[in-house]
């Protein structure tokens, strides 16, 4: 039985997993940088240990350090979070080597999950339907167009030295295709002196769907039902929900039985996430598995009433999964909002420095997970993400009206968010539509949105800003005339 | 006192009309009157009612004829017009913007990576100066005019804070 | 159709019913006294108006005031929350007169709810039970006698004129009873010149179970399920759950169908709550109807997935109740913890005053109705409940497990408050076990568990407090050789 | 120093061996060395980790001989054996607790409703000296000890804060 667990992470997962330890009577290890001394995780943990610099390699990457501390605090399993050593088969190894408990699938899993090319083949073999196109490189354009013709245009051809968008060529006939063959090649060998393609066909207004599932150590698999994760920038998520608007029963059960096989095809344990892509046509098809717990577990938690960490240490533990598929019934409506520090209008860059106050929405199907308190800072040094907000509703609806009361109560001081555009992007018709699609933010114009919607904003409060002006200078004015004034920063002269 | 508000193509006249005590105000806003209420205030920031409405203001930069204020979380600049030359210290770095402006600023806090120039280069608007890393991203300042490069103010590997002072470009 | 809703109330309650305002796009009026121009819920609602002094009498009890801020502001509709106006006919009144939607029921209905006499004959018509006993004033002993044998001894002679546990008699066969029922009776001339006896059946280890319920203006009306509110102080509730570990589905639809006809039988509209003994051989008494939303509706919320206070306002609305009995099911089990500013060793005597820290606790089944926040204060004009800590769990254990860990994680700096005696309540086996009554602090002796509680918890923190201690000692000893020390009051020489 | 913590049969020596800068100390506590790292630390309270586990304590108050603090919302007492006489005012009211001490402190915040004695009155222990109501409830403030009543210090409607002295007994 698990009796001690060190969390290899930081911020708001690192508190997660306390929170339920927490609740199962169960120790917690912190460990933390230099830049995290004052942070919430090492206040919440039964003990906490430094271990190193700021720069993750220094510290949540450095597995020779985090090692040393699970043997001198008697540890006996690790929860890696998300991000840092969660995916790292490597650490997997060197826990399974020490007899702590790694919190995950094994190492040889994990690798089997982590290799693309490995991993497509297990799914081809369990009948997992993956993106049509060729099994490895092509030999030559007639392959190419043999392929093309088979699978149907439009197809990608995928230089797989390119990246970034380089080496990449969309074509809808034979003659575009010997084209591109050629000139992809020549970019290829131009640019890395050698060329390898693959074809794969090309899929446009996809969504992002994934599905939680659960395997343990005895065989059993389950699939949590399927989140839809198709609001992003630049590939990353930024809005969750479940159930997805164009999944029904049928589909859900389908799909979630493919989900099973591919967990069983690699030998997975405890929790993972597999990710599909769902062509506008109504395919699904496997993209890859997770092999951790992942940032939007909460809207599964709330339609399934499930707490995922305490099924996750119920895995570890060896314990069978406590419930059957068919015990599984999804209650209502949630969505997840990635509150990110950020600044929309410079392309999402960061957003950093500290947080003098905050405010944190609460309230009947209202959770937020965060490592945010007043006066904490948000350092540049680590992912962006300072809380996840999180609302369940009996409707769709419920749940979307919630959400928008929750961003209008989130009061973060000191840094930008991503608050103002989930304000935009929910009050949009096309979201309440459910009309969802990777490139949601850009197909509907959603920054040029959101600069509206600010500039009303910006009106509507116009005569409260030029109260706030006018009470300041007053104020301002009645303190100079009482005090000697250092010019170069009166600000901070006046209390 | 006249403001206007960036963005926003009006200008408002407002000043305070009479203080009632007990922090009871009647502020006057062109020709309406207003009664406020102050519930918390220091430098930093103030909360107050406004004909019967909440607001919540921190106070972020003032200059000459500059105010950047946060107020319910919208962020607003208030241009004014008034006299406070010989008291208020103008704290908003240079002078201006746009090409008359020598000193590039980040506006990211980060750490440099790398610096893309030297000084006494030519540079066109748009040319990398330097690339930051923050958050496990990397992005790059680019020069805001064309013109040459006088001093760089950052070094490798060096923290650089939101607003800091990249580089001089002449 | 509702748009503008005045709640005239303060503290959670207030920020509880905004909060639903806001996610349905309604708009909301505050009130507030000149205790609390700082508080919450002036900076939540849509709009604020100061309506007096901190005294209740001159401010949320003002009706005429609350009445003129109703037209100015143009409200539609007021929420009376609880205490304060909500069961106050005349208000009821005043609103109807002015055609302001008053949220509950009708001022005659509420009446009805209110006099005890009139509410219990209804009852009896409606062949709901109340505790057995003469159903007025007995007129001498033998009629006392009479009633005492058809409803078996023990019973209670009562006089009307009593109170406070004065003029009260428990008496287990007739000897007794002609002596006590002599006792009784002189006491009561002694006391207040006259008497009345009631006759009533004593019950011993009784449970207090309620019944939240609901009827529309059409006469639809369904309850929502029990919930067991027997931990209590002073009769003052302090831990409610649901469902009750004594209840079971029979039980549950049973006494659900007598609680539907107690709603019908006084002509109900909106939410309220059925009251009952329950005696420790499993019979179920009447007690009263409380006419409004009751503090503990979060746990009805979490059980059921309703927002009780949406619920409220389409009934307001004229609107039908959108489901039916058969659609609710109950989910899972829910605890509240009601969070008082309370000094437990002083008999719960109230603790008031500023509050600059406060840590509130969230998580996965976790939600927490609260006014604090750093830097407010606690009123000593208002009542002591801060904060209702509610969690759920799919099971009982884990409702109970996670309400541990939140309970540990509420950090209140500056107030004594419940917290500790509730650590100490629901680690206990009775707790554990269900072995409730309202009794229940007393029976097992829970203060002074407690106090051997708090003792362990000194131990084990004397350490971390000596550390405390040395390093303070010397951050003085280095700071007054480098100042002048006002020795009157040094502490605040510090910084 | 030597500490002994109300309640607990156990004194305890404690004092700082080593400050190890960067907030990093070794304190000894009887015989055992622990590490001890402060995070922040004010007038008011600290937060620090002591053997790898976090702890937040606050200062309540301090006399010559006794301390008050909050740590990890245990509230605790701790007699000290110092010598501080000559810097520290002792500001706990009166002289020690008991029959000896003169001032009848309130224990509890409220307002004044009655007021059941007068000056000159000799009164037992536990007798109603006043009622003060808070939150809605009444509350007896009763003697700590037999006595004559010296003075009463509070009036009919009057607040009275916790700690506040009601009456002097002597």
């Amino acid at each position: 039985m698990i009796e001690k667990v060190l969390i290899a992470n930081r911020g708001e997962i690192a508190l997660r997993v306390i929170r339920t330890c927490k609740a199962l009577g169960i120790k917690t290890v912190a460990v933390y940088s230099d830049e995290d001394y004052n942070s919430m995780h090492v206040k919440q943990a039964t003990e906490a240990y430094h271990i190193g610099e700021a720069a993750p390699a220094k510290s949540y990457l450095n597995q020779d350090k985090i090692l040393e501390v699970m043997l001198k605090s008697g540890t006996d399993a690790v929860h890696p979070g998300y991000g840092f050593l969660s995916e790292n088969d490597d650490f997997a190894n060197l826990c399974e080597k020490n007899k702590i408990i790694f919190i995950g699938p094994t190492a040889e899993s994990m690798n089997l999950c982590g290799d693309k090319m490995k991993c497509k083949a297990a799914m081809l073999k369990a009948e997992v339907p993956t993106v049509p196109g060729s099994p490895g490189l092509v030999k030559d354009a007639g392959d190419a167009e043999k392929i093309a013709n088979e699978i149907g245009y439009p197809v990608m051809l995928k230089s797989v030295y390119g990246g970034g968008g380089r080496g990449i060529r969309i074509v809808t006939n034979d003659k575009e295709l010997r084209d591109g063959f050629e000139s992809v090649t020549g970019e290829s060998i131009a640019a890395v002196g050698k060329s390898a393609i693959l074809v794969e066909k090309y899929l446009e207004k996809t969504r992002h769907i994934e599905y939680q599932f659960a395997r343990d150590t005895h065989g059993n698999t389950v699939h949590i039902f399927e989140r839809e994760c198709s609001i992003q920038r630049r590939n990353q998520k930024l809005i969750e929900q479940t159930p997805s608007p164009i999944v029904d029963e049928e589909t859900r059960a389908r799909v979630g039985k493919s989900v099973c096989r591919a967990a069983d095809a690699v030998g997975y344990t405890n929790l993972g996430t597999a990710e599909f892509l769902r062509a506008d046509n109504g395919d699904f098809y496997f993209i890859e598995i997770n092999a951790r717990l992942q940032v939007e577990h909460p809207i599964t938690e709330f339609v399934s009433g499930l707490d995922l960490v305490k099924l996750q240490l119920d895995i570890a533990n060896g314990e069978p999964i406590p419930f059957k598929q068919s015990d599984l019934k999804m209650n209502g409506y949630a969505i997840e909002c990635r509150i990110n520090a950020e600044d929309t209008f410079l392309d999402f860059a960061p957003s950093t420095g500290p947080v003098p106050d905050v405010i944190i929405p609460a309230g009947p199907g209202v959770r937020c997970d965060t490592y945010l308190y007043p006066g904490c800072t948000v350092s540049p040094f680590y992912d962006s993400l300072m809380a996840k907000l999180v609302t369940w509703g009996q409707t769709f609806e419920e749940s979307r009206t919630r959400m928008l009361a929750a961003l209008n109560d989130f009061y973060i001081q000191g840094v930008e968010t991503s608050i103002p555009l989930y304000k935009t992007i929910l009050n949009s018709d096309e979201y309440k539509n459910g009309d969802l699609s990777t490139d949601f933010l850009k197909r509907y114009g959603m920054i040029d949105r959101l600069t509206k919607d600010l500039k009303k904003e910006k009106e509507e409060k116009s005569e409260a800003a030029l109260a706030a002006a006018i009470i300041h200078s007053e104020y301002f004015k009645n303190r100079i005339q009482n005090s000697t004034v250092n010019n170069s920063n009166w600000k901070y002269k006046l209390d | 006192m006249n403001y206007k508000i960036q963005d926003i193509e009006k200008s408002f006249d407002g000043k305070i009309v009479e203080n009632l005590g007990n922090n009871d105000y009647i502020i006057k806003i062109n020709d309406n009157e207003h009664n406020l209420k102050i519930i918390t205030m220091n430098s930093n920031g103030i909360e107050f009612v406004l004909d019967n409405k909440y607001h919540k203001a921190k106070y972020i930069e003032q200059s000459t004829n500059e105010m950047n204020i946060v107020i319910d979380n919208v962020p607003i600049t208030l241009n004014l017009h008034t006299h406070f030359d010989e008291v208020v210290y103008k704290n908003s770095g240079g002078g201006g913007t746009g090409d008359a402006q020598l000193a590039l600023k980040s506006q990211i806090p980060g750490k440099v990576v790398s610096i893309s120039i030297s000084e006494g280069d030519s540079i066109k608007k748009g040319d990398i100066v330097c690339t930051l890393e923050s958050m496990k991203m990397q992005v790059a300042i680019k020069s805001h005019k064309d013109g040459v490069v006088k001093t760089i103010k950052v070094k490798e590997a060096a923290t650089v804070a939101k607003g800091d002072v990249v580089a001089e470009i002449e």
